[in-house]
């Protein structure tokens, strides 16, 4: 099997490596500091008080979660074109930890709501559309642990991952002009229109840090143990094959 | 006509030809034998460009595989253990749609129809309520319809009732002689090894022997 | 292309023809799904008559994805897919071509569906440019994306399961989209309808060049 | 019967853990219907809220439709039918098996649905005796009725069309029922739901014994 | 055993039987020949059970079909044109479920699996992914799992190689001695009528021809 892998990495034997300790370590440390920043030092919010601090995580998690999507349609795209199994597992990697961001906006955003709105969920438009994302990332994720041979499944999730970025699009023009309760998308108004400022922006921008950090390392693992996995699989087919001819010799 | 050298074809992850060497003269008939699973039915599939080439070089018509394997298609004629039919259309109906998707006019349906003799009361029957025996046929009214250059046939007498396997020989015959090749693999060595002009032996998805002097 | 489209088409209606499943099943369903609705949700009227049009296209959809799915039932046959693809057709010919029989299908189930809304919830219809165009753009976009995520999910032994999942979500902005001109038909405001066409237009654009590109390589997986 | 039973079932929930379709495919599902007719309904006009109990049921029986046509596709191999009737199995025992496989995955389904509906429409749960006996009786029915009328659509090739046109009239009273007992059990009022269940509870007998009696000259029939 | 007397089935409005006469004496091994179509199939669905008898009389084990053909399922073994599989189990489940559906010990599905071959890698393949034969061997071995009083096999050799095709012979043979019937279909006759005690032919419907002396 010729395997062209765009490879920036090196062919991995562990998940684990020097650099993902780094990363590890760093994403540990900035999510102590996101802790001391977010949960002490900065201030409660004028209108919201103390619940604010949610958005520390809410709104990184939304960020990477999109950035997570990027990735699996980008990636299906490579596969689709170059025959990339890197990209692919690129996507499929970044599929899955996007699912997991999604969940933790949508659940993060309901723990806010219930004070903000006094309920959890309202038919607004990003909310809708962030549970339509979540739902488009499940289809995804259907279809490429398909019970069917690997090929079958890589090569249909690639065309629902390509096509994953546009409908996200589409979804979230229709639900906005549908309907528009969420705050609107700027970092300077908040709630009741109070200003981010000060702490409050610094800890946020610590969030994204440490969201960014724990992204990259969750990713660089999922990746790496697809990798092996194919890696096996790969080794497999040489003593397979092996194992066919000698059936053959054999006989 | 056929050219393969250390042909690797994967199902799933599985290596159903593990290395093929073949050639094949044009119109020749070549039989493929070899036990169950051997992957007879692979390698036939892989020359009619539905199973990609993993590794190594094919050539089937002047098409190279690896490159677009696409490109041999509607020039090769499969008969397979799957017949692919519509079961809710006619035998006529079944025969004249893909006999006219593959360019075919309708001279060629009533030909192929006929030949195969379908054209009596079955015409009209629907696929669901065929025997074996004459879905067989229908399928192989596909075929013949389509005047394939190469003639692909797994296990083409299977099922059929003598009539029917004499029907096949003569078909394959003709095609021949009309200058088409056929490669097809069979359990029925009897009769098989009289209508070939080579017997190749599939084993473990290699080639174990080629007799290209041919048994007969 | 076009030669193949309409070879393809011919050949699922004449089975539709033979069969009569959309006339026979499809068409019931979705008057069923109409029922139910009037069940399911007090029939305490008003909610029901405002919610007309939305109750409408999910019933269309509903019956879209039973459409679609008998148009890929009928390909299910042992060894089809092999088939296609030794028979030369083009395989844009062969999207283009389901495409043109499940509109059919779903046009002349539009048309009575319509019929059974106004009489059961006792609408007065009215804008009936607005409808028609945003019937006809809402059906072409539920056909083509319906018949690409169709083929993806055939030739599973999860067909069944795996095409209601991908599909809707997808489908979510068509029903809003055609929810929100058919409200603004109904309400006399057609110019607030205009805006969903566009939307839906983008979309069944889209997925008409996706299914037209990407049938072949789907086509391709066994 | 009972040995048949475990042995229908437990190959029904092997292919379940084997394929995951009834987690990866059916449940996504189920979430996505609720979210659907948010789209379609507006949900500011307090509609939604108030037929939260309808809108949860309907998902729970379209996701059923869908879990039963999954558990039917199983069957559809080619001469399945046939083996059936030679295996030996009691048709009773056979019935019963399908029925406890779809009931599993049903309940299932309908806890992680509650969950999700008690969020996203803002439900205060209370009265949970009788939503769950609610719960087990109206999904008992759903599994009888289905598995039924299963059998009765499997082996023809509109299986797909023909069950959700069979089974959903059916279903109508369950869906009535279950949504009232609901809606009484949501209001503090659970005495006024008994009665829904106890008329369930007639239904799903119903259908259980015309499964058990009925499954064998279903199977009959080619 | 068997006996029939001016039996008609009905497949649709199509009479597919059109009026058999048919006894088979026990421990015997009974050849159907006959063209596609001529209701060789149809006749084995309808000892098995499977098929209604519309008209005439039929005996079969014992059991009236006419009456109840229910009551003579479990005691047969078909072997069909299809198989019946459950396609995403693995050989091993198949054959497993099937055989404790019929009440078989875990020792006889061993047997039947390692009989067939069955026993090694291909246990844990799906049955999807078998080739043909390999899916056919799957099938017999959920048969003679079943231990049957009366095998009736429908063209047994197809599919099968060299010796998957002494093995269905062995194993009729062994299936006779051990007490039990067989009534078989076949286009090979070449085989079949080596294994024959009695040669029946079909054709329309009816026995043409009755050779109960035997071929072999
Ligand atoms: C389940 C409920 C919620 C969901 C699913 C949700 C979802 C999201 C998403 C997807 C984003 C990223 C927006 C973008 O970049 O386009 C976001 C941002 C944000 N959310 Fe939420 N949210 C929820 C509840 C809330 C609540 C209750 C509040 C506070 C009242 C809130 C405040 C914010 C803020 C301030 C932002 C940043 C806005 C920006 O500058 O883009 N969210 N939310
Ligand atoms: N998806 C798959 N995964 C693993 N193994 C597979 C898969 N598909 C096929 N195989 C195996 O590939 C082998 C080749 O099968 P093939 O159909 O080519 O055999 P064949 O020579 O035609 O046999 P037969 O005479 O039985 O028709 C078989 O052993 C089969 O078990
Ligand atoms: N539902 C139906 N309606 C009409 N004709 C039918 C129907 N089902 C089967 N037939 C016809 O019944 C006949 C008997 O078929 P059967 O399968 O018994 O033949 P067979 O002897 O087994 O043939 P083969 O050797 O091809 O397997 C066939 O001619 C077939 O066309
Ligand atoms: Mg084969
Ligand atoms: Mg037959």
């Amino acid at each position: 099997m010729t395997t062209q892998s765009s490879n920036t990495l090196a062919v991995p034997d562990s998940t684990g490596s020097r650099g993902t300790r780094i990363i590890g370590v760093l994403a540990l440390l900035s999510m102590a500091a996101l802790a001391l920043f977010g949960l002490v030092l900065s201030p409660p919010d004028a209108s919201q008080g103390e619940v604010v601090r949610i958005l520390y995580v809410h709104v990184p998690s939304a960020t990477f979660a999109y950035i997570g999507c990027f990735l699996t349609t980008f990636g299906s795209a490579m596969y689709l074109w170059r025959r990339s199994r890197w990209w692919e597992l690129v996507a499929y990697a970044s599929a899955e930890i996007a699912t997991v961001f999604t969940a933790i906006v949508l659940v993060t955003g309901m723990i806010w709501g219930r004070p903000t709105w006094g309920v959890y969920w309202v038919w607004d438009a990003r909310l809708t559309s962030t549970a339509m994302l979540l739902l488009l990332l499940l289809g995804y994720l259907a279809v490429r642990r398909l019970p069917a041979d690997h090929e079958v499944r890589t090569r249909r999730a690639a065309i629902v991952g390509l096509l994953l970025v546009p409908n996200v699009m589409i979804v979230r023009q229709s639900v906005q002009w549908w309907r528009t309760l969420h705050q609107k998308p700027t970092l300077l108004a908040n709630g009741v229109g109070a200003k981010i400022e000060g702490l409050m922006l610094f800890s946020l921008f610590i969030g994204f840090i440490a969201i960014g950090l724990v992204f990259t390392w969750l990713l660089i693992h999922r990746f790496r143990l697809a990798w092996l996995e194919d890696q096996v699989d790969e080794a497999g087919l040489d003593v397979a094959i092996a194992e066919r001819r000698a059936e053959g010799a054999a006989s | 006509m056929v050219r393969l050298r250390g042909a690797v074809a994967l199902l799933g992850r599985f290596p159903a030809l593990a290395g093929v060497d073949l050639d094949v003269e044009p119109r020749r008939v070549v039989l493929l034998r070899g036990a169950n699973g051997a992957g007879k039915t692979t390698l036939l599939r892989t020359l009619a460009g539905l199973v990609a080439v993993a590794n190594g070089e094919a050539t089937v018509l002047g098409v190279d595989l690896v490159a677009d394997r696409k490109l041999v298609r509607h020039r090769v004629g499969l008969l397979g253990h799957a017949t692919g039919l519509y079961d809710d259309l006619t035998v006529g109906d079944n025969v004249r749609f893909w006999g006219r998707a593959a360019g075919a006019e309708t001279d060629d349906v009533e030909h192929a129809l006929t030949r195969l003799g379908l054209d009596g009361r079955l015409r009209s029957v629907a696929v669901s309520r065929l025997s074996a025996g004459q879905r067989r046929r229908t399928s192989l009214a596909c075929l013949i319809a389509r005047r394939p250059e190469l003639w692909l046939l797994d296990e083409p007498h299977a099922g059929l009732d003598q009539d029917g396997r004499d029907l096949v020989d003569a078909l394959v015959r003709e095609a021949t002689a009309a200058g088409a090749t056929v490669i097809l693999s069979s359990h029925e060595l009897d009769r098989s090894l009289q209508l070939a002009d080579e017997v190749i032996t599939i084993a473990g998805g290699i080639v174990t022997r080629d007799e290209s002097s041919g048994a007969s | 292309m076009l030669h193949d489209a309409l070879l393809i088409a011919g050949k699922d209606l004449r089975l539709e023809l033979r069969s009569r499943v959309a006339l026979n099943q499809v068409l019931p369903f979705a008057l069923l799904v109409l029922v139910l609705f009037a069940f399911a949700l007090d029939p305490d009227k008003s909610a029901l008559t405002q919610a007309t049009p939305g109750l409408y296209w999910i019933a269309v959809l509903f019956s879209a994805l039973l459409a679609l799915q008998r148009s890929f039932a009928i390909e299910a046959a042992d060894g089809n897919r092999d088939a296609l693809r030794l028979s030369g057709l083009d395989p844009a010919g062969i999207f283009v071509g389901k495409v043109l029989a499940v509109s059919v299908q779903l046009i002349v189930l539009e048309m009575l569906l319509g019929i059974g809304v106004a009489v059961l919830y006792t609408t007065r219809i009215e804008g009936w440019g607005l409808l028609i165009v945003t019937s006809v753009i809402a059906t072409a976009s539920i056909a083509a994306a319906g018949t690409l995520f169709g083929v993806l999910a055939a030739g599973l032994r999860v067909r069944e399961t795996l095409l209601p999942l991908l599909l809707l979500p997808v489908l979510a902005p068509v029903l809003i989209g055609s929810t929100r001109a058919f409200e603004a038909a109904l309400n006399g405001s057609p110019s607030e309808g205009w805006p969903w066409v566009g939307l839906m237009s983008v979309f069944a654009l889209l997925y008409i060049v996706a299914g037209v590109l990407g049938f072949g390589p789907l086509l391709e997986e066994s």
